[in-house]
């Protein structure tokens, strides 16, 4: 993982507060609890059934019958639960999950995600996606800020099917710290070595900058 | 990480009960009622409350306290029959109460739980629990809308619990207890016995604590939970 | 219990199969179980949430946190399962309910049946008799022919407010058995020492009378 | 009084599905997938199936199999990303697909264990799953009309049985197994091991074995079954 990426994860994982209900997305998010302290006191949901998941096990001393919503294999701890798939997207829908990290294919400046679908591409259908994205309390994207092209992430509307309208609080990428505030985005931190320029050529819509020093991370 | 602790005093748990508040109420007969919560209830004197609940309790215990004192608005209820104090109070006008076929209002608790908005069901068409309610037609049936139930507040009794909130509840004092510890914005939860966290099996838990606000462990078992002598 | 309640509950006691789920009414409907035989296969079933209910016990011996939904204390048997309120009146509703035997107020000879309110005079609320008797497989009505007044609770047209409409298939009363079929009462079988004339005196519609033997019970 | 037995053998229970029929079968991934039921489905080679599962498990393995072999009209599911012959089956056209969010899927198949018609909910409004469903206004705002989901059959895998059905499942090998399990005419279980009624305490039954039709005992547990090495 590039340097840039890494500090990234490492930032994002400060979304944490204690005591949080949290669902961290396949591939990158799932990394950020690697920076929280071994008491820190949260607890992290699996669509698949589970509060409380554990460290990631090797297929040596895995459970076959444990695993996260993503297919890896996991383990428990103290006070873990398991729970039926109504249940665990009854947790999802109510309100009790204040926090998902999810990656994103697009994020638009009024909050609008799409992270499912990419026509006549990949259209492997939304599993768990869409009601993280419409019901979680607070929705933050965790994403490179370009695709693999170069072409920008953060635009001023989706091109792709949606997967939320208007729900996305926060970006955390490579590049920055974007909030979507109700006048678009708007810049918090930079990553270490990246100009507002940089920035504004990298992204898709206006973003505002902050008049004031710019925190780096 | 470790998962969050939950426990509370019985006071502070009930004060944070604002006068108005919706309030579901685990039980079905004796088995499942947070006696103690309720008591402490009473005690603090809470006014203008919404009730839901399967039944009244019996004359004398539960939340026939705050009926009789005069702290509840309007009562959410599956039947009245082993309260008589309740039936009168509904008869003379004092205490507003809307019943509703037991499953459904288990539904109902349990849609809000799950963030639904309502069911559809056909359970009451015909009879007069159907009067005044939303219909939508379905493949060519009526099926009435019977809205979601959330509330401000549920008190629920468990057999056991660890510090998160995670719960196990005995026999049938299950009942409706993990549908309302679904259903409300603060649910406290009073536990015959705490035990720390890991005590309670991942497969052993009928309500994840991630449901859970307040964890109260009771220090006695008062005479209330016990055998009833009719 | 008057010698002809006591042939009415034996005799509703065939009404149970081998193999069904069945709810039994509080009251009368809880003593057909005692005429089955002791390895009979069936699953009783108890609204407030379990399958498999045992023997009841008196108080000295009973579980605090066991009872069934008249509030009995009861026991369990060996394969009992305990379940919440949703669980339960979803057995109900879905059809997994073979047979349920209920009580009466009035049933009439469409098949309505009024058993949970008495305006101005009775009315604590339904509980889970709507469901038991809009969705069970079979409804089964016992009662006494008469009320306390002595008169017919069997009736032309229901004059309660319903709990069911259409869905009661038998009655089993100290008088008879009468089927509720498309032309209304069917007589299927006389309690001893019951003439025709007696039941047609204690019935508020008419009566279908076989042109064969009337078995007796 | 005894509870039922509802054992069977394999064959003959999955020799009552017949060709056409709506198919539940259970698992999130390989947990909680009845691979035994569904490798003797595609030996009998019932056609024209309608299939609800989570995911279309992976190549070579589960509902793939029945994929494969052209035995499956339908398939109701919440995503495929692990399984590129269903994404090529239904790209092709050979396969038609229904996505479904994963938890409103499970909230179908429950509405249909819960003899509900449907349940309202604002998931998916604003995005394509919305398109061509019916809406229901409620206080004003709108809601999907999402149907329950009964089947004719559902497979279901446990880790523990009686021979009455009541069922307890193993860690996340639960996900939609107990939903399911509550929502087909004929409810087919197999089971890594059967004990004696009276062996699964009454608390700990995940599954009531009152929604039960068959239990079979799995002889063996095959390598599908086991740790997937990616």
């Amino acid at each position: 993982m590039s340097d840039a990426r890494s500090r990234m994860v490492a930032r994002a994982a400060q979304e944490i507060a204690p005591g949080m209900v949290v669902n961290l997305g396949i591939g990158l998010p799932t990394q950020v609890v690697n920076h929280l302290p071994a008491d820190f006191p949260v607890c992290l949901h699996s669509e698949n059934g589970l509060t409380g998941i554990g460290a990631m096990l090797p297929y040596d001393k895995a459970d076959r019958n444990l695993i996260d919503a993503g297919g890896a294999y996991v383990s428990t701890v103290p006070g873990s639960a398991f729970f039926d798939s109504a249940v665990s997207f009854a947790l999802v829908r109510s309100g009790r999950l204040d926090l998902t990290l999810l990656g994103a294919f697009e994020v638009a400046c009024n909050g609008d995600l799409a992270n499912w679908k990419i026509p006549g591409k990949f259209s492997p259908g939304a599993g768990g996606a869409i009601e993280l994205a419409q019901k979680a309390r607070r929705v933050v994207v965790m994403t490179t800020h370009c695709d693999r092209k170069g072409n920008p992430k953060l635009l001023d509307a989706c091109t792709l099917p949606l997967t939320a309208r208007g729900r996305v609080a926060r970006i955390y990428t490579d590049m920055a710290v974007v909030d979507v505030t109700p006048d678009g985005f708007a810049l918090r931190e930079l990553a270490i070595g990246i100009s507002v320029a940089d920035l504004r050529a990298a992204t898709g819509a206006p973003v505002t900058i902050p008049h004031s020093d710019i925190p780096t991370f | 990480m470790k998962l969050p602790d939950k426990t509370l005093n019985i006071p502070d748990a009930i004060a944070a009960i604002p006068d108005g508040a919706t309030v579901l109420v685990g039980g079905f007969g004796v088995p499942g009622t947070p006696f103690t919560l309720l008591n402490e209830l009473a005690r603090q004197g809470q006014r203008d409350l919404v009730l839901v609940k399967n039944d009244a309790n019996e004359a004398g215990m539960g939340i026939d306290h705050l009926i009789g004192n005069g702290q509840v608005r309007k009562l959410i209820v599956t039947h009245l029959g082993l309260n008589a104090n309740a039936i009168a109070a509904m008869n003379s006008g004092a205490l507003e109460v809307e019943f509703c076929a037991q499953g459904i209002l288990a539904e109902r608790i349990r849609a809000g739980g799950a963030g639904l908005g309502a069911i559809l069901t056909d359970i009451g068409i015909d009879t007069e629990l159907a009067n005044g309610k939303q219909l939508v037609e379905m493949n060519g049936s009526a099926m009435l809308v019977e809205p979601a139930l959330r509330a401000d507040v549920a008190l629920i009794h468990a057999a056991i619990a660890d510090p998160f909130g995670n719960l196990g509840y005995a026999a049938t004092a299950r009942n409706f207890n993990p549908l309302m510890a679904m259903a409300a914005t603060r649910v406290i939860v009073e536990a015959e016995a705490l035990v720390p966290l890991g005590g309670l099996a991942p497969e052993a838990v009928e309500t994840t604590g991630a449901f859970v606000d307040h964890v109260v462990e009771l220090t006695e078992i008062s005479q209330e939970y016990g055998i009833v002598r009719r």
